[in-house]
């Protein structure tokens, strides 16, 4: 699967919690997308993870 | 205190307040947040601009990083609306995309189109660009596009409803002003919504003078988070802009080929003619 | 910090006062007193455009016209430096008359000479500006002359004694703008003493500019005088002094060839390459 | 004599003050130019007048 | 005088040929047909542009005038390669019906591109241009597109095989220059065609300055057409265009913020010290 | 080669001859002599820009070098006017002591004065150049000013009997073009003499502009010695001058804020309206 | 039919010959548009016109 | 005494000529100031020289 531009090696009965669990990331003001789904902070389901989903996870930036 | 800065005491007359997606904006200097040393300074340098309207980016998260800081973390936008932009998008679908994700993580419908093939100049593409916002508008976006300054562009992002247009002065952070002017003259004079000048202004007095030609705003970053004291130069770009306002609306003097006396051209005293021998 | 950025009331530091013949001022924008439409207006703006130097004219009082009404019965310009010049004079020895009668109405040793032979572009004499200046400097005048933008005459002048030079930008009350950045440019790298553009700014943002490259002050008339609104238009000449000061003390951005990204190059949302089959 | 440009016609006797209350000139913030000697408002000496003289009376205006 | 003119005898260095759809040619400056007084004033003016690249219009013919006469009936194009426009199309199924119009009209696959909504500034669209091409180049036809100073639609069109760009210096016939500098500048560093100024030049010295800045060629209509004496401007554009080009290829001295003497530093006759006394 | 060039064949109309001191050319392109590879490339390039008056310097020979090697001894300067200048004086004295030795050394009244007291800018005194000029006037010379772009001093210099004005358009050797343009303008418009941009000039299309805009001539040196090819870019300096003349005398299309279609507006080939049913 | 932008009363039998005789149309260096065939002058075929053809006669004019 | 700014050691009975020939000057093109006098080449004089004058040798150069 790919998660943030990256493969990520899938295993049986991933979640999306686990995954970001895994993942240390700080859950605080970021969004997630799975496939064609976005989740705000605190609203991210505990979906279970395909080894071929898309996922994204990002936040607030700087920017002009 | 950073709180009171977001609401301006002084009121100019409500009659010129800048009216974007419905909502009305006393300052019409709006600021990025990008480049600045730290979020103290950014901080600082947001209230002394007086900006009501400020622009972010949406990236991802880098993983592994627990400490990970996004902006939101440091800063409180609370009295500020927020434009997150689809900068580092260079196609149709990438923009699209970021704005659905920006939209759900800024709880605003607010988004900066932009659609940028190229790194060198950072230039928008007209095409690309005009897609994009017929799909985010279609979605109920208040869409802000950064464009070219092209007028026949301009009319149509116009027309298939964008909330404003942007075209740019010059190059995104390259700082060499206004090197658009006769196009944003002809942009602003056939506008129907509002005019922001976007990218590329250096200086205070670049920002004045396109207030002074007739935007309804303009939009400033890399001008004031480069400045060598960049809450000094965000309180200077924060006067230019009231300035040029002014200006448009007292009305300037006209030019004239030829000078104009400011000084009485009677009465002036001169060497009387020698008196003749009687 | 912070604090001090939402209180524009309070004093820049007095180490950014203007200093001109040993009096220190803070207002950075010199006003003239000509073509306005009432006394009215000019009082309010000049108080709207805090200026503390203020230009006047000497002429002939009107004859058998008992009721003739000066400019000093209508306005009151306690705590304004007054700057008598010597407009209309077109040689040296009817400049320095002028001087000396203006002395004595005026009660200040303060003069802006002008030396200007021809009334269609109202240009100064270089030869006989230098030749009055330096009679009037000898008798003790402070003396504050309008000059072609010419980079040698300035160093000329300050050499002999000036307390300021005054180049124009553009001819007067033309509001063509700045004609002469070049010249400009030279004279003020080579300053010592302060520079005062003079003549032919038509908006703020060419008075902001002018501080930004490094005047010390400008002085405007006609822009203002014309203004449809003269009051606002004088409200606007001096943010957009302050502005220009302001934005020179901070310190512009490096001016580039090629764009410079607002937003993190790196983390960009995009598409994934399509999964290979398995 | 010459009066702020003008040939005015000298008569014996004539005096500065008698010239200014001829020409009716309202005397409040005005400076007057008599050969080399400046006077401001008030300081007007009642001084003969010569036929060749040239008086210049002045005050201050608009101007830029 | 006419014939020769065709048929340039004087070649500069082969070398130096500008070539476009596979055709080489010596001249870089192309003149349209458009507003002369009369056909024979025309035909001295192309002459003496010594131009090799002429351009036409394609448009209804009177119906009812028997004695109608065309370009055709007056002018001898032989020697010259015709570029008809699809001067006032507004949608890309005019320009695309008009263009195949002119083809068999003018027996060559030479068009130049022109979709322009607007009259009053006529402005190219720059979507419908880019749709437009798409069509002829896939048709077979050169296209020359008429276009916005854009550098992403101008890669865009030559990506797409156009056999040139065509951007404009300022709006059709206005005669204001070239007020575009900085975006042609950025289209011809990334140009992969030849890119030709077209539209808003005014005198020969903007043809030069375009060469200068390293355009391909220039073409030049009402500024030739308008002038008091049209055939002599046409020879001053040819000499412009041929002067700019020599330059661009002899290779500009530097610019230098400071001065350089001309003349040698040493040997000047000074006045000596006087002698001490002995 | 070099025979020829220094006797034009194709001659202009004797009537656009531009007169100096008494003796008509028909070039009106002036060249400097200074900062050349070799005396080879000199003589060439002199030759290819087809100019009649040649400036040269004077200065002390080197003591104890037998061989040394004056430019007289190099280049056959018959046909040409001499044009030497006082290069490198800073003051009155200086200029008019060399202003004698050049005059016996090239046997023409001919003399370029230039009092220049700073090295950095080389900036002409406007007070030294009208007091040398009149001394030199006096003494019969034909004398050449080169002058700041101040049109009141330029009147003083035709005034005292100066032959023509030569103000500059930029620092000598600068190559930063024409930055003086309001002034130049003024200047023209009052000139008596023939008026003669001096300095500055980088590229062809700024001496072409500065005939178009009035000049009688322009005079150029670095721009020319210091291209990669010097002999080519001469030729180009040869065409631009002509170009630009015959442009000033063929006389410009008005300037227009809007655009003029090229093309006719009627007959355009439209889509006809539906056909409605029957 | 619509000729030149302008609609044109169509009359049975009518020919793309009949119809330029009838306008008087100078057919040197002419093109017709008949639907979506094009002729050059010369190579005009007498074909047949039905009321609800579109015709345009173009010729090349100055232009810029 | 000073030549072309520079002091040179006169010495009893020195003449123009001699000062040339001195230097070794090629007098081709050379113009020569003594005193107020300005001699051009071949016309110089074989002139007497004072300690206290002041020599200028000089030629035509390139310059602009």
């Amino acid at each position: 699967m790919h998660v943030n531009g990256q493969t990520y090696s899938h295993r049986e009965g991933l979640t999306l919690h686990a995954l970001l669990a895994d993942l240390k990331v700080n859950q605080k003001n970021v969004v997630v997308l799975h496939g064609d789904d976005i989740y705000r902070a605190g609203k991210i389901p505990d979906a279970p993870l395909d080894k071929r989903d898309v996922i994204e996870i990002v936040t607030m930036m700087q920017g002009g | 205190m950073t709180t009171t800065a977001f609401e301006p005491t002084a009121a100019p007359a409500a009659t010129d307040d800048l009216t974007i997606g419905g909502r009305s904006f006393r300052s019409r200097l709006m600021v990025g947040t990008g480049k600045y040393k730290s979020f103290d300074v950014m901080r600082d340098a947001i209230a002394a601009s007086g900006a009501e309207i400020v622009t972010v980016s949406i990236r991802r998260v880098e993983i592994g990083a627990p400490g990970h800081v996004g902006i939101l973390d440091a800063i409180d936008f609370s009295g500020l609306q927020l434009l997150p932009n689809t900068a580092g998008c260079k196609t149709t679908e990438e923009a699209v995309r970021v704005a659905r994700l920006a939209r759900v993580m800024s709880e605003t419908d607010w988004i900066k189109l932009e659609v940028i093939p190229d790194a060198k100049y950072l230039l928008p593409d007209p095409v690309e660009t005009l897609r994009a916002a017929e799909i985010l508008v279609g979605e109920g976006f208040i869409v802000l596009p950064y464009m070219p300054a092209d007028p026949v562009l301009a009319r149509r992002l116009a027309a298939i409803g964008c909330a404003t247009v942007m075209p740019l002065a010059s190059p995104i952070g390259s700082g060499r002003g206004i090197l658009n002017r006769a196009s944003l003259d002809i942009i602003i004079e056939e506008a129907t919504v509002p005019v922001v000048v976007d990218a590329g202004l250096g200086v205070p007095s670049e920002a004045a003078a396109s207030m002074e030609f007739g935007a309804s705003a303009v939009l400033v970053n890399t001008a004031i988070a480069e400045a060598k004291d960049p809450v000094r130069m965000a309180a200077a770009f924060k006067k230019a802009v009231e300035a040029g306002r002014d200006a448009f609306i007292a009305g300037r003097m006209p030019v004239r080929a030829y000078a104009s006396a400011s000084s009485p051209i009677a009465g002036v005293v001169r060497m009387p003619e020698p008196e003749a021998p009687t």
